[in-house]
């Protein structure tokens, strides 16, 4: 996993990096005033919420594992999304236990989550590969997505790998299923619709034939969109915002 | 009679088959000085609860001191990349992998806290891990809302946490995020406190909400500046990237003594003059 | 648009019949403006919830506002004696009075917080309570340890706190004890502030700990120096023993309403230069 | 009620004022290193936790409504006994809901409580005189009661009234029952033992007859004994902790 290349930036425009395409997409997914979560391991996430804040979210309340609302960290960590930095700066305290409670009644707008399978249907796998008890391969665990993803008004995925081994014909195991708002790739946008997984853009960076070939499933769509590119607005934002790329991580690690 | 021990003899008061639960989160104030200790006194089958875990997790399952984990999440986050030992330790059968949503250990631990057998959790609703895991239930609202998860309490026997100050009786104050670490002193059984620094008294008594956990619920102080190393602690230390690195290419047990070796001075240590 | 508004406006967004939950205890913190203001308004079938309640659930069930009060004890503490109104009322059968146990209305709005439909409770295992109300059970747990009792959840629709210092988007922090004014502020769906300071940002960005409540749960904030007599208000001012006392003699609904008046200048002040 | 004379103190020796003997019995009810619970309306209980706490019981754990732990109040409130002054000078902070989860999972060690009616096989009301739907008289109710006497180490009632009507031969409605340590009143203690309550000591200021009298259910003895006085340094200690009297608040009231 260390060792690999970023095989979605190859040959492509280094103006339309994927991360960033990815990154901007998700930030436009919140909107003003929206209560917005994330967790661990999540710093492409966690640099969108500030960017929609920076950009055109002012009023989004930022939550995360540490509990800072709406903190304003002097850096971001080059290795974690749920360190003390995130206490800094903060208008207030809500820690992850109430982030949670909050989801519970019903009241957290959008939540940022991933999942190392998904099919058709809507099932995410975050768990194992193979059997449960004895697991081919054991994964870090879904965190907070199975009680986050039923409850959550806008579960939005991010999943820095679009292929087959990763959008299924059939999850191995249903780590939690359906209440997805949308799925972003580095290829494209799926939002869930009818109990089903449908393509709602494709980046400019890619093509239909691109996301068919590294899907698993058959892919449904009224037509065919593509994905806004970033704004000089957003990318100059994001340098100020995240100057060492830490957005990029999970691609250049 | 003082509750401040010695790292050897707060560990010591931890049994084999203990359910223990780890203050901190991930690579954030873990106790690490302690669980250095319980691999270096060959604790077994020890049941681990945390939400998140990462390298205090991993080493103990390494150690092979690790019946089960019931947790949420298991790994170092990006840039350190997946617990290999933990990892592969389910994998083989050895070590029971009890997957939780980080949530319901909250609401576990809740449980234990109110002292009751279980506590509905809404979001847990759909999925397998209703179904392989025998801590959920789905039963009928007694009251007529229809179908509910609950989760079956998870009681530590002891907590062990790594804090900011601590006084000599036990009140401890934690800066920066708390994590779960409030929950598990009030859930737990018995709680092992490690802590950078210790004060004859709290200096807070103009505002009492300044301590988080209160002495009548600590069993142990050890004061030891230090004790979450390589991970960070607030205030006091980031993680120690250098460390954590050379921990990541440990692969075999007797790889994992060397490293632990390589801390028993600094875990050892009894300053006379805190 | 700012949530700031007038203690008319604020009290104007509950509706006959509603779940209100008041904050403080006793003779302490008590909103007892917006108390006021509800009998101005003539509210009606007001369904009450408060661990301890003291005048300010007397004074509605003299008003007439008040269709039940689910609580653990209502009185004004032993120098001021028993709350005539409330007693009077549930007596003469036109108030239902839920008697709870403190704790099982802490429960109840545990489980409003956590979106869950019920709440287990450990202490509540015998006697009569048990069989007279219908908001608790008797159930077996499922996990196997025995028969447990659960508190059905009280979600109210709205809670009026009033606290030390709010800023101008809401977030509030309390001053001395919190009593039950955090949880009613996460299980309400609604929350009105009224408050004896407003700033312009809350100073504590150093300690975010300090904040008790965060301004996103919060509907609308009443700027209001004197909200909570004539009961205390730690760092403000003890309670109004003259007021009490006064009250205390008011025995009809046509004394109450010119008790009322006495404040309206005070309740309705409207400090533009806060 | 407010009128009543304290007829418990007529004719009898100042330097034995009932209220300090019952003040200086809870007292001694309370053991070093307990964690110990008082509620509202409760003066009586809670000077007698600070006598303890002076006199033999230094490291007593004084947990409270508002949540200080071990406070040290610059003075004693006349009307309440939750108030903010019980945070002043506290070592930590453990909050009304707080104290009932430490003794749902067993680890309160005292808790004081009152009522209003007690029979002989230990059940008690705080709740309504006649039918719970209609009273004939709607009392304040059991605060804590009903989840703390069956969970807390010792339940330790106080009431200051000994009468037919308060001990009486069935109460009128079962708040509470079973689980309770002592009773103490102005004229003896109760123990609960073997599933009643037995008459445990009788103040010197009283007689076993006087106990009859004022009993509605048949006493119930091993042997009679007699409540130690309180000894002078207790009473100095009183009136140092207590200058205004108010642990006498419910007889002169």
């Amino acid at each position: 996993m260390s060792e690999k290349k970023n095989q979605y930036t190859n040959g492509r425009n280094a103006e339309n990096r994927i991360s960033d395409i990815m990154t901007c997409t998700l930030a436009r997914l919140i909107e003003d005033q929206e209560t917005v979560f994330h967790g661990v391991s999540s710093h492409m996430p966690m640099i969108a919420m500030m960017l929609a804040k920076a950009v055109h979210a002012p009023n989004m309340i930022h939550l995360n594992i540490p509990g800072g609302i709406n903190p304003k960290p002097p850096k971001i960590s080059t290795y974690s999304s749920a360190g003390e930095e995130l206490l800094k700066g903060a208008s207030a305290f809500l820690p992850l236990a109430e982030v949670f409670d909050l989801s519970m009644r019903g009241r957290l707008d959008v939540a940022f989550l991933s999942g190392i399978q998904f099919d058709l249907q809507g099932n995410i796998n975050a768990s194992v590969i193979g059997n449960y008890y004895k697991p081919k391969v054991r994964m870090p665990g879904g965190a907070g997505s199975a009680v986050l993803i039923p409850t959550v008004k806008k579960a939005i995925i991010w999943r820095t790998k679009h292929d087959k081994r990763t959008f299924v014909p059939k999850v191995d195991f249903v780590t939690t299923r359906g209440n997805v708002y949308k799925i972003v790739t580095p290829l494209c946008v799926f939002a869930y619709k009818n109990g089903m997984l449908v393509l709602d853009s494709i980046h400019p960076t890619s093509n239909l034939e691109e996301v068919k070939e590294n899907t698993g499933f058959e892919l449904y769509y009224d037509e065919i969109r593509y994905t806004p590119l970033p704004t000089k607005e957003e990318l100059a934002t994001l340098k100020k915002i995240d100057p060492m790329d830490q957005r990029s991580q999970e691609f250049t690690l | 009679m003082s509750k401040i021990v010695s790292l050897e003899e707060a560990i010591g008061m931890i049994s084999d088959g203990d359910l223990v639960a780890l203050g901190g989160n991930v690579l954030h104030r873990a106790p690490m000085a302690a669980v250095r200790e319980l691999v270096r006194q060959k604790k077994k089958n020890l049941k681990l609860v945390k939400t998140a875990g990462a390298m205090d997790v991993d080493m103990l399952c390494l150690a092979g001191s690790v019946a089960s984990v019931d947790a949420g999440f298991i790994s170092y986050e990006t840039q350190y990349g997946l617990a290999q030992h933990y990892r592969k330790g389910v994998q083989s059968g050895t070590i029971k992998g009890n997957e939780h949503a980080c949530y319901t250990v909250i609401c576990a631990l809740r449980a234990a806290q109110m002292g009751v057998p279980f506590m509905p959790v809404k979001g847990l609703s759909t999925g397998d891990l209703l179904q392989v895991n025998d801590y959920f239930q789905v039963i009928q609202d007694p009251f007529g809302s229809g179908a509910i998860t609950i989760v079956k309490a998870l009681v530590p026997d002891v907590a062990i946490l790594h804090v900011s100050e601590v006084d000599e009786k036990g009140n401890a104050r934690i800066n920066g995020p708390i994590f779960e670490d409030v929950l598990l002193s009030r859930a737990a059984k018995k709680v092992i406190i490690t802590a950078e620094t210790i004060v004859p008294v709290m200096k807070n008594t103009f505002n009492p909400q300044g301590v988080h956990i209160p002495d009548f619920l600590v069993s142990a102080i050890v004061p030891l500046r230090g004790g979450a190393r390589p991970t960070s602690c607030e205030g006091y230390y980031d993680i120690d990237h250098a460390d954590i690195t050379a921990f990541r290419k440990v692969k075999e047990k007797i790889e994992l003594d060397a490293y632990i070796a390589s801390y028993d001075k600094k875990d050892h240590f009894i300053n006379k003059g805190w």
